[in-house]
């Protein structure tokens, strides 16, 4: 798991991810790449991450990617991020295609859903928490 | 003596609490009208472990984690 | 769609397509590499393709993709492919990540059942069609 | 006169047929005992377009193309 400050180095990152990959005998390797998109007048978005969570809920996937002979990778910008760069980068790698299809849309989707990373519209200069978009993790209301 | 901090938007201090359980720390937030709004919506940790059950027990130094709704990518 | 002949120049192709797509507005941005894998001691694949029916086939899904707000590209190689290097990379682009993910299945499966494209194996220089892995496509038998 | 093609590793040249239909061209390939094999497995292309329709009329210089099972990736 790699985090950055500021928006991240795709290139570089899916270049490195690969060729460090291209001899362990996986036939598939699937990244994702999140691009920030220009909409509702944002600059940029901000991201805050509480990391040890999160390499907590990173280990727990790589176990569970380890276990159907698959592994995970994922790369997060921590703070601004302009629009038309990217904030987050994950892949997929199995030996055959259908674990890695599955995979990569099941570990995006619980990402979205329980990785403690906070999103802001940056508008002006300013943050504001995009809690529109924003999604409960499990377990929430636990001390309502 | 359990340690409270605040992540992501919330945007308040920690705060230092007598509470021996989750239910009696929820008792003791749900008082500060501002955190309460909050508390609906937010996940929470112990020591940097999810947790789920209520009737969980806290013990002096612990350290408990307000996680508001989550974006990441 | 690109075919080359031999093994797929992958960073270049990444690359490029990323960089062709930065600033289209797209939110999710997600390639699917195919690497040889080394097994039943093959030092090789090796493809034959009709591209007159690939081509079409390509341009179905991008009608489909397109009217999902999305985007396909693809590139596969001709001919022999060493083990440990890429013969095919699929990627679709879209606004959001849910059709993209997807998209990405549907478009690799189906790939897979009705793209005219015939794999081999190589052994000590021999080609032989690699028919146990192979799939009779939609319509099959219709002269039987 | 259709020009009948064999794709991927059926390994046979092209064949000129005298067939006015699809059905006809089945008759004619199924005399030949290799091709035939090939047949059950196989889809079909006239001037490359994938058929479905066994019914279907063939007019001359048509192209028929045979398709064995595919594997790309």
């Amino acid at each position: 798991m790699e985090l950055y400050n500021g928006h991240l180095p795709v290139e570089e990152i899916l270049n490195r991810w690969l060729s460090e990959e291209m001899d362990s005998n996986f036939g598939a390797f699937i990244p994702f790449v999140g691009i920030i998109r220009e909409e509702g007048g944002i600059e940029a978005l901000s991201f805050d991450i509480y990391e040890p969570i999160l390499q907590k809920w990173f280990n727990q996937w790589q176990t569970k990617a380890n276990d159907m002979g698959a592994k995970l990778r994922m790369a997060h910008s921590i703070g601004d991020v302009p629009v038309h760069t990217s904030s987050y980068i994950s892949a997929v790698m199995s030996p055959k295609r259908k674990v890695a299809l599955r995979l990569i849309n099941d570990f995006v989707e619980d990402f979205k859903a329980n990785a403690p990373i906070w999103k802001y519209d940056v508008i002006d200069g300013k943050r504001v928490y995009a809690e529109d978009r924003s999604t409960p993790m499990d377990g929430a209301g636990i001390l309502a | 003596m359990v340690t409270v901090e605040f992540l992501g938007p919330i945007g308040r201090d920690n705060m230092e609490v007598e509470a021996d359980s989750l239910e009696m720390l929820s008792k003791i937030l749900s008082k500060d009208e501002e955190i309460a709004k909050w508390l609906p919506k937010c996940a929470v940790a112990v020591n940097d472990t999810m947790v789920s059950d209520k009737n969980m027990k806290l013990k002096d130094g612990d350290k408990v984690s307000i996680l508001p709704p989550v974006c990441g990518g």
